[in-house]
């Protein structure tokens, strides 16, 4: 066993292990961690498949930002933990079946002999000069120049959208407007009624209204 | 010939007429949209009269033929022709609808306009069904008369008409879909071409034939009615107001028989042969179990519908002795069958529309009021029981001599309608028409009003007519009969 | 040397999880978010060795904008959990069955 | 490897469209309320525009550009236009709507048109990363949209649904093109064509990677078994949304089909794959959606079960494996678009603030309301039943006949006797309209552009009915230029 | 052709059409003279066409071509022969007798209008069916004749038993017509013609031809083709086993009673086997069938007679079973014996009828002869046309019904096909039955104590229909005396008596001895039964004489004289002969229990076995399981499949992975 494929193992385990407890964590704040530390070995993974510029901004994306940002929500969502995992199992049989088996099924077919990925050679080493980074970089700007574009509409979408969600004004709640408290005018708030005058009502009924308040 | 696009005007004129008066009538204005409905129906009818005057009998092929690329997508042709036979039902089909808007004229009061027009593009439709010499063309106008019908009997209809409508839609619609898929077979098998002629002369094996055969047969059994498939009819029938349930016996149920002629038969010919014992079996189950049951229907239009779909027997049995009498026969009975259930209906209207009931038992003593309606209802009757003289007689009288040429046991069935017509139709006259005053309702009755009179007399004069001289309905049958059958004679498997 | 089926292996098992992930978690919607960002991890791993293996960059562009996407979805995927809060003040998924048949 | 002008020609109208939504965003902040339709004219007018480069630009030629990424051919033309025309519909029959319900604001606008534009790159993509990218830039604004009435608890909770499945459906969809990048090494449609056709692919990994596409696809599409979705977000979004839903994504879904089965993944090994999991899926969606929509109350939920059921249509068509039938196929989409536009506009005319008209007894004596409204639905839904001589049938007359000539001729049967199945519930609410007494019986109000469009919706479904030929011929030619 | 043939159906018919739709504007004047005088144009032309024919002018063409479908035509057509004129001489008379008759005996039904045109329209189309040279003509006139019997029948549509009966007499009727049509059917396909002449012709050479009709078994077609035709006659000519709707037709005014039920409509199933002579002689079991069937008719149906107290349905019963006679005659081969007993039995049963139409008038219409008695001092004509009537169907030698009846009688006699022994004794047996029946109700009626007034309280049931105005003879419930009808009532009787006292003698000779019928009848060489005849002939009045010693005569003697002492002797022996033979005389009150078993098999059948295709084939099994289960089907397929809708993503993720799990599953096979 060479050293990589030692190392492969071991980030593997945990990476497998992270994931697992990623779904079964009591705690969302947990799972949350428990995701960031698969992001971290999966980042060496990608290490080791020599991608470094991705691994770095796996690390620097969703670690920093993304699940910065799961953690917020949780926080500020005010879950009651202790329903959470009521329940969990009730379906682990059947998600362990077709899980289980499809797994299976994959892992048969990924090894399998008529696969013959085995075969696929080794890739060369990549020249002293060549930086990950910078290829990725060119090509981002001249081959991909389109798809970076739309991505980056797709984060505009997300803002508008984000904002549109979350940052609107609920009809419920309620709000001052400085601009029309100004333009108020007396006749707006106060309106006299003439009102004939009448004799005072006899003062039998007063009796019950007064107990109301 | 004339250069007038004459079967387009067959089919457009009653279609726009129908939209006018949807776009015009309201029920604030409804005699507008009575005048404008009935104007409609007669030029309707009158631009089909040069089709019947300029028609050449000796022609077995179409005539009047136009054609116009439609959608050349599929090389769909809007090509129309017709023959003797197209030509007596779409006569037919304009004239009933003059009865139909006559009939409705004083019933209706709601939904005047949707009503007439209903009617009207409904009119149509069938023309174009019958006028269509393009199989797509074919089934469209075939489909499309199904939605004016379904809103006539689900709007004007009697109390059980959701269901009634909703049967007979989706019992037709299941029929025609399995056609379209054996339309589309065709498409594929003549190398696409939707046409008729092509398919007329294009060989197919044993199998797809049978297969063909039973997909059409699925379609039209539908639609004629044929034993087992009759159950819609009778509902239909029973929840119609008396405009539609004259249009589905006049002439909706003829869209079967018209399609076994036009399709199963020269498309299928060696298919039709071979299954030919099975619709002949069929056709007299048709004839004797129908006969039976209407016997004992206690709803006068039930006991018609059931008469109906005995009589459209005749029909398929006609046309699968492969004998020129019987396939000859087959179409005078659908003519003669479209006055007779016509007015039959139109008469059990008359009295629904007096009584508001149709159940036979709240009648009796109706000629004591009622004279000569009773001499009309009299006159249908008899013809609704093959009396000679009437039109009734001359199909059942030729499908007959038809059969006993080909077995007699064929004919010694059908035969029996000459008793269970005889019986269920006059059992019916005599507990509604004869004897003494049954009830104050019926004391009360008037007879028939002018307009009543008319529609009434005038389907008389064709059933009489047709009964002492159906020479030149069958004349103009001869040339396309003749044809047929020799194109049955000959096998199509390649 | 680690094979290429290894990787292969790893996003399968990755996927499984965050599979049984989503139909296991009846409780809470970030979990199911966060299962969804395991199966792209799954998909990103998948690319990335075929890219190594295939010494063709495309793969990693491809990852980079997944990367980005994801990015993305879970801002919207937030947003719409803390509208979920606001109006039903659950993210429990069993709370959210009001629309069925 | 820098780009020249002849690169920006083809996506004259994606730029345009982007450069507006941008203009439309800021504009909308220095709106006033009272001011909002100019927006809304905005959207429209830019739309329209949009329309006018696309046709100008329009040939009968295949230009590959951007480095491989974007293609324009004459079927993204046709497929844009009528995106175009989807949305500019759907916008107009929606401004009462929204503005009943608090959503008449900018953020619809924008949403509504990026996702525009993530159909548009949908429709035009050449490589799997523009592809995925349409696509996620289509759903993202999508869930947003849905969730946009973010009071309704329905409407939230369809947005979180849509958006988990949503989000499963990408991961599935991108585990399998990891698969078919790993089996041709390229992301690249026309270079993972010819990979495959020169055997350079490992075919089983590719059919691995095939499944998970089309699960994908089955997703988008809203295809049993992946189906799930579809009647939750119709019935919980708002009505304009759900419209929005299940009109013009559908085409976009379309060429997404088209570019990834047929000219990526469409060499004969592979197709009689695709081919079989296609009918699988669309026995399924006909059987499932027809069956279940019987039993719906809820018209929108209805609506989506018809959806499912007509998408099992569509794919008759796709799944035949030829030019013929794939235009076929485009057509259906195209008729469908036009008769969903047409019914959740029915709905959305019926609503009014407060009020949704989405269950089936709405529609209620609705011909003694308004007879003219009642038959422009009737011709709706015998199109959506497909009988003649309404342009449904049609649709449904060529995925049959695609199916019969690619020789399936059980499944057209079966696709015909399911059918039957449909005409029930369509004639339910025929039924309803024509033939029972109105319980509702507020006046119907509407903008008069809605008014005007759903009687031109309507009626064109009779005309297009009556002559179909150009639409036939228009998508047959697309087509057959496209591949 | 002869321009009178056309006349003399179509001046009826024309008569038929002004008086039956512009009756209200011509009136009861106006009806009456242009039936009357469309009839008597026909009978004028009749006598000449008969002066035309015997001078040897026949005529077989058609006159217009109804129909024509490839090579077969369907025409109408004349043919004018012996058989024919002689017809059409016989509809013509008694139709015009009973025309005038109708004068009186209508005189104040508000239906006198419609009335005339009926028997005008009935004149119409029996001379169609005579004169007809086809069959398809037959045909038309033999359902047109149906149709008008079955509008008189229930002319008085308010009565109950009226409409039911006429309901009965259609349905019988149609169910002969059955067999006749099939009879037609397997002509037309057999000889690919409709027209007598080419039938015949080409008939003897199909003799030996057959057709398998049930399994393997061959019948000869001539046989088939001849019994079939048979059940037509025997539906219209009321042969046993469809004799039933003859008796309750007398439920129609008299005046049709006379007209169709005894003298024209009922003989057309005679003169169409006559006709049919060519057919029938080829085939000795369809004869040997014919003669049976005759047989049963002309004994069983007498002993009916007996017991009736109705006195139109004593005649009735009569009728029936002179009509057998005539068959049997048939049978025989002796085609031109039956005609001319149809003939004379046209005039003396017309007579006999319209005579009891004229006791009826005279007795305010009771029609029960025990309410009667002692008659013919009241109505002296009436009496005596009556006597002249029963004398001649008894058979009193040198009237007309002794030369028909006793030809008959010799020439079953010297028949030998299958049957003829027992049709011999039966004719024998009958002709004592026949004189003790008609003279019971002679006897009774003109004869004895006068009964009237004692018992019309609870007899006038036959009335009802007078309520309602055509009767106003004044008080008809029995009160007052009876009286002798108008002059338009007696004459015809006078005028129908002259033939039936005397046609019989002078016609005998030409009709059965001479040429009369030469070429219209066949009868084959082995069928000597009228050669037979011809050989015993020796003249009318030798006849008659020789008839003294004959067994027949004295049998009709006995007949009358057992009568007499029954019914004005010692009128209480019957009713202890019926108390003896209970269960024979209540067997024969309830005719034979056909009308029951009818009832009840047939029409309680049929509804039964309608009803439960109908409930169960069409409603429980076609409905209920096909097409409501099938809805029904969906729609429980549906309720369950919308459970997959939980509501849950997690359902809805888990329904979707499994669906990819299932793909991968079914396409990833390594």
């Amino acid at each position: 066993m060479s050293f990589q494929l030692a190392v492969f193992y071991a980030f593997a385990l945990i990476l497998v292990f992270a994931a697992l407890r990623v779904i079964t964590a009591r705690n969302p704040v947990h799972a949350s961690l428990f995701l960031v530390l698969a992001f971290v070995t999966a980042a060496g993974l990608w290490m080791l498949l020599e991608a470094e510029f991705l691994a770095i901004t796996l690390v620097l994306v969703y670690v920093g930002a993304v699940m910065v940002l799961f953690l917020f929500v949780v926080m500020m969502l005010d879950i009651n933990i202790d329903r959470i995992r009521e329940g969990y199992w009730e379906y682990l049989v059947p998600a362990l079946v077709v899980a289980g088996t499809m797994l299976a099924e994959m892992t048969l077919l990924l090894v399998g002999r008529s696969l013959r990925l085995e075969g696929m050679p080794a890739p060369a080493a990549k020249a002293e000069t060549y930086s990950n980074t910078k290829e990725l970089g060119r090509l981002i700007y001249t081959q991909y120049v389109y798809a970076f574009e739309i991505a980056s509409v797709i984060l505009l979408v997300a803002i508008v959208a984000a904002i549109a969600l979350t940052m609107r004004r609920r009809k419920d709640s309620k709000y001052q407007d400085p601009a029309r408290q100004v333009v108020v005018r007396r006749a707006d708030r106060v309106r006299i009624v003439a009102m004939k005058s009448d004799k005072p009502a006899a003062p039998a009924a007063p009796a019950s209204e007064q107990a109301a308040p | 010939m004339s250069a007038m696009p004459l079967l387009t005007l067959a089919i457009w004129v009653p279609i726009l007429a129908g939209a006018l008066v949807l776009a015009t009538g309201s029920d604030r204005n409804a005699s507008l949209a009575r005048t404008i409905a009935l104007l409609g129906a007669i030029a309707g009818f009158v631009v089909t009269l040069p089709l019947a005057i300029s028609f050449d009998t000796a022609v077995a092929g179409m005539q009047f033929i136009e054609t116009t690329p439609w959608i050349p997508r599929y090389h769909v042709n809007y090509s129309l022709g017709i023959d003797g036979i197209s030509l007596l039902l779409i006569v037919l089909n304009s004239f009933t609808t003059i009865l139909v808007v006559l009939a409705g004229w004083k019933v209706i009061e709601s939904r005047v306009a949707q009503y007439f027009a209903a009617f009207l593009v409904m009119s149509g439709l069938m023309n174009g069904v019958f006028a269509a010499t393009d199989a797509l063309l074919f089934y469209v106008f075939f489909e499309a008369t199904l939605i004016p019908m379904f809103i006539v009997i689900g709007v004007w209809g009697g109390p059980n008409r959701v269901y009634a409508a909703v049967k007979f839609f989706l019992y037709t619609l299941l029929g025609s879909l399995l056609m379209l898929v054996a339309l589309l077979y065709l498409y594929r098998a003549s190398g696409g071409s939707f046409s008729l002629a092509d398919w007329r002369a294009l060989p197919l094996g044993m199998t797809p034939q049978v297969l063909v055969f039973l997909a059409f047969l699925v379609a039209f059994a539908v639609k004629v009615p044929m034993w087992p498939v009759h159950t819609w009819l009778p509902d239909a029938h029973v929840e119609a107001p008396t405009g539609g349930s004259v249009v589905l016996a006049a002439i909706a149920l003829k869209l079967g028989g018209y399609g076994f002629i036009r399709f199963s038969l020269p498309i299928a010919p060696d298919a039709s042969h071979a299954l030919s014992g099975f619709m002949i079996a069929l056709s007299l189950i048709a004839v004797v179990y129908i006969g039976l049951v209407a016997l004992v229907q206690t709803d006068m239009k039930k006991l018609i519908a059931y008469s109906s779909i005995s009589h459209m027997g005749f029909v398929t049995l006609g046309l699968f002795l492969f004998e020129r009498l019987g396939v000859e026969g087959a179409v005078i009975q659908m003519i003669s069958h479209g006055f007779i259930s016509g007015a039959m209906f139109l008469c059990v209207g008359v009295m629904y529309d007096r009584m508001h009931s149709r159940q036979i038992a709240d009648y009796g003593g109706v000629v004591n009021t009622m004279p000569i309606f009773a001499s009309f209802l009299m006159l249908f009757a008899m013809a609704n029981a093959g009396l000679p003289g009437t039109s009734g007689f001359v199909g059942e009288f030729m499908v007959i001599m038809a059969a006993t040429k080909v077995n007699f046991w064929f004919a010694f069935t059908a035969a029996t309608t000459l008793i269970f017509g005889a019986a269920y139709t006059l059992w019916m006259y005599k507990r509604v028409i004869f004897g003494a005053v049954a009830n104050p309702h019926v004391a009360e009755l008037k007879d028939l009003e002018a307009r009543e009179w008319i529609f009434l007399a005038v389907l008389a004069i064709a059933v009489l007519w047709m009964g002492i001289h159906p020479a030149p309905f069958n004349a103009v049958l001869e040339a396309p009969v003749a044809d047929l059958l020799q194109h049955l004679s000959k096998s199509k498997l390649p | 040397m680690i094979p290429l089926t290894h990787y292969l292996v790893l996003g399968a098992i990755l996927f499984a999880i965050s599979v049984v992930g989503i139909f296991l978690n009846k409780k809470n919607v970030i979990i199911l978010l966060m299962a969804i960002e395991l199966m792209l991890l799954a998909v990103n791993t998948n690319f990335i060795a075929f890219s190594h293996y295939l010494q063709d960059t495309s793969g990693q562009i491809f990852v980079f904008f997944i990367l980005t996407v994801a990015a993305a979805e879970s801002a919207i995927g937030l947003a719409i959990l803390v509208v979920l809060f606001r109006t039903i003040r659950s993210i429990n998924v069993e709370d959210i069955g009001r629309l069925k048949n | 490897m820098s780009l020249t002008a002849a690169d920006f020609v083809p996506i004259w109208p994606e730029l345009l469209l982007l450069v507006m939504v941008c203009v439309i965003l800021i504009a909308d902040l220095f709106l006033r309320d009272d001011q909002r339709n100019g927006v809304y004219v905005l959207s429209l007018l830019t739309l329209a525009a949009c329309a006018v480069v696309t046709v100008v630009s329009a040939g009968s030629d295949v230009s590959i550009v951007m480095h491989g990424m974007f293609v324009d051919d004459p079927m993204s033309d046709a497929l844009k236009v009528m995106v175009y025309l989807a949305v500019g519909v759907m916008l107009v029959y929606s401004r009462t709507y929204i503005e009943a319900r608090g959503m008449f604001r900018g953020e619809f606008y924008t949403l509504v048109l990026f996702a525009t534009l993530g159909m548009m790159v949908m429709i035009s993509a050449n490589h799997f990363l523009s592809l995925y990218l349409g696509l996620e830039l289509l759903s993202l604004s999508m869930y947003a949209l849905v969730a946009l009435q973010r009071d309704s608890a329905e409407s939230t909770e369809s947005a979180m649904k849509y958006f988990v499945l949503g989000a499963l459906a990408s991961g599935m969809l991108l585990y399998g093109m990891s698969m078919i990048y790993g089996a041709t090494g390229s992301l690249e449609i026309p270079r993972v064509a010819e990979r495959i056709a020169n055997g350079q692919a490992n075919a089983t990994i590719l059919v691995f990677g095939l499944v998970f596409v089309v699960a994908g696809l089955g997703f988008k599409f809203g295809a049993v078994p992946f189906h799930m979705w579809v009647p939750d977000v119709y019935q919980g979004a708002p009505t304009a949304v759900a419209l929005f839903i299940s009109t013009a994504p559908k085409l976009a879904a379309f060429a997404f089909a088209i570019r990834l089965l047929v000219e990526a993944l469409g060499h004969p090994s592979l197709l009689v794959e695709w081919q079989q999991m296609l009918a699988i899926l669309a026995v399924l969606s006909m059987a499932i959606g027809n069956i279940t929509a019987i039993a719906q109350t809820n018209l929108k939920r209805m609506l989506a079960y018809s959806t499912i059921s007509h998408m099992g249509f569509l794919m008759l068509g796709l799944m035949s494996g030829t030019v013929d039938g794939y235009g076929a196929a485009m057509f259906y989409v195209a008729v469908y678009a036009f008769m969903g536009l047409g019914t959740f506009g029915m709905i959305m005319l019926l609503s009014r603030k407060g009020f949704e008209a989405d269950r089936i007894e709405d529609f209620k004596g609705l011909n003694r309301r308004s007879p003219w409204y009642a038959f422009v639905m009737l011709l709706l839904m015998f199109s959506l039943a497909g009988v003649p001589p309404t342009v449904g049938f049609y649709a449904k007359l060529s995925v049959l006949q695609a199916a019969l000539d690619a020789g399936y001729i059980g499944l057209t049967i079966v696709a015909v006797l399911l059918s039957l199945v449909g005409a029930f519930y369509y004639l339910r609410i025929v039924r309803l309209m024509y033939f029972d007494e109105p319980t509702d019986t507020a006046p119907i109000v509407a903008s008069a552009g809605a008014r005007v469009l759903l009687s031109v919706n309507g009626l064109a479904a009779l005309v297009i009915g009556i002559v179909p030929g150009w639409l036939m011929t228009l998508c047959q030619q697309a087509m057959q230029a496209s591949l | 052709m002869n321009a009178l043939y056309p006349i003399i159906p179509l001046a009826p018919l024309a008569g038929a059409l002004l008086a039956g739709l512009f009756g209200r504007v011509i009136g009861r004047t106006g009806a009456h003279v242009v039936t009357i005088a469309g009839v008597l144009v026909a009978l004028v032309c009749s006598v000449m066409v008969f002066q035309d024919v015997q001078a040897g002018h026949t005529f077989n063409g058609t006159a217009y071509t109804w129909l024509v479908a490839g090579d077969i035509k369907m025409e109408v057509g004349f043919l004018v022969d012996t058989l024919t004129a002689t017809m059409l001489l016989v509809v013509t008379s008694v139709s015009l007798m009973v025309h005038i008759y109708t004068i009186g005996y209508m005189a104040d039904d508000p239906g006198y209008q419609r009335f005339f045109a009926y028997i005008s329209l009935f004149t119409f189309a029996m001379l169609m069916l005579v004169m007809s040279n086809n069959f398809l003509q037959l045909f038309f006139g033999w359902e047109a004749v149906g149709l008008v019997s079955y509008l008189l029948i229930g002319f008085w549509y308010t009565r109950p038993t009226a409409i039911f009966a006429n309901l009965k007499a259609f349905l019988v009727n149609r169910v002969g017509d059955f067999g006749f049509i099939l009879g037609i059917g397997l002509v037309l396909a057999h000889f690919g013609s409709l027209d007598y002449a080419t039938v015949f012709q080409a008939a003897p050479a199909k003799a030996a031809e057959t057709i398998a009709l049930m399994g393997g078994t061959q019948w000869s077609l001539l046989t088939v083709i001849c019994i079939l035709l048979f059940v037509g006659a025997m539906g219209k000519s009321a042969q046993f086993p469809l004799h039933v709707w003859l008796p309750d037709s007398m439920e129609g005014p008299t005046p049709i009673s006379a007209l169709i039920h005894a003298a024209t409509m009922v003989t057309a199933g005679i003169f169409m086997v006559a006709r049919m002579s060519p057919l029938f002689e080829l085939s000795e079991t369809a004869l040997s069938f014919v003669l049976v069937i005759g047989a049963i008719t002309a004994l069983f149906m007498g002993f009916l007679g007996i017991v009736q107290n109705d006195i139109k349905r004593v005649v009735a019963y009569s009728t029936l079973s002179q009509l057998g006679y005539m068959t049997v005659a048939l049978g025989a081969s002796a085609y031109s014996v039956a005609i001319f007993h149809l003939a004379t039995h046209a005039f003396f049963k017309a007579l006999l009828f319209l005579a009891a139409g004229s006791v009826i008038i005279g007795m305010h219409h009771d029609q029960d002869i025990r309410n009667m008695g002692g008659l013919r001092k009241y109505m002296p004509i009436t009496w005596l046309t009556s006597l002249a009537g029963s004398l001649a169907l008894i058979g009193t030698p040198f009237l007309s019904g002794f030369y028909s009846k006793d030809s008959i009688i010799e020439a079953v006699g010297a028949s030998h096909i299958a049957g003829s022994g027992f049709a011999h004794f039966a004719v024998m047996a009958g002709v004592f039955i026949t004189a003790f029946y008609s003279f019971r109700m002679y006897f009774l009626v003109f004869h004895g104590k006068e009964r009237f007034g004692a018992h019309a309280e609870k007899a006038h049931g036959h009335d009802d229909h007078a309520a309602h105005g055509h009767d106003a003879h004044g008080d008809h419930h029995g009160g007052g005396t009876p009286h002798e009808s108008p002059w338009v009532v007696t004459l015809p009787l006078v005028l129908l008596a002259i033939p039936s006292l005397f046609l019989g003698y002078f016609a005998i000779e030409p009709m059965l001895f001479g040429d009369y019928f030469k070429g219209v009848i066949h009868v084959a060489e082995h069928h000597e039964a009228m050669a037979d005849l011809r050989e015993h002939f020796h003249g009318a009045g030798a006849m008659a004489v020789h008839a003294l010693s004959t067994l027949p005569f004295w049998l009709a003697f006995a007949g009358v004289a057992v009568s007499w002492f029954f019914y004005l002797k010692r009128p209480d022996i019957p009713a202890a002969i019926a108390k003896t033979f209970r269960p024979i005389h209540k067997l024969l009150l309830n005719k034979y229990y056909f009308d029951d078993f009818n009832n009840v098999f047939f029409a309680g059948g049929a509804r039964l076995i309608g009803k439960g295709l109908w409930r169960i084939g069409d409603a429980a099994i076609i409905d209920g399981f096909f097409v409501n289960g099938a809805a029904r089907l969906i729609g429980w397929f549906s309720r369950i499949v919308r459970k997959l809708q939980s509501g849950y993503v997690y359902h809805y993720a888990f329904v979707m992975i499994l669906g990819v799990f299932a793909l991968l599953t079914w396409f990833v096979r390594t």
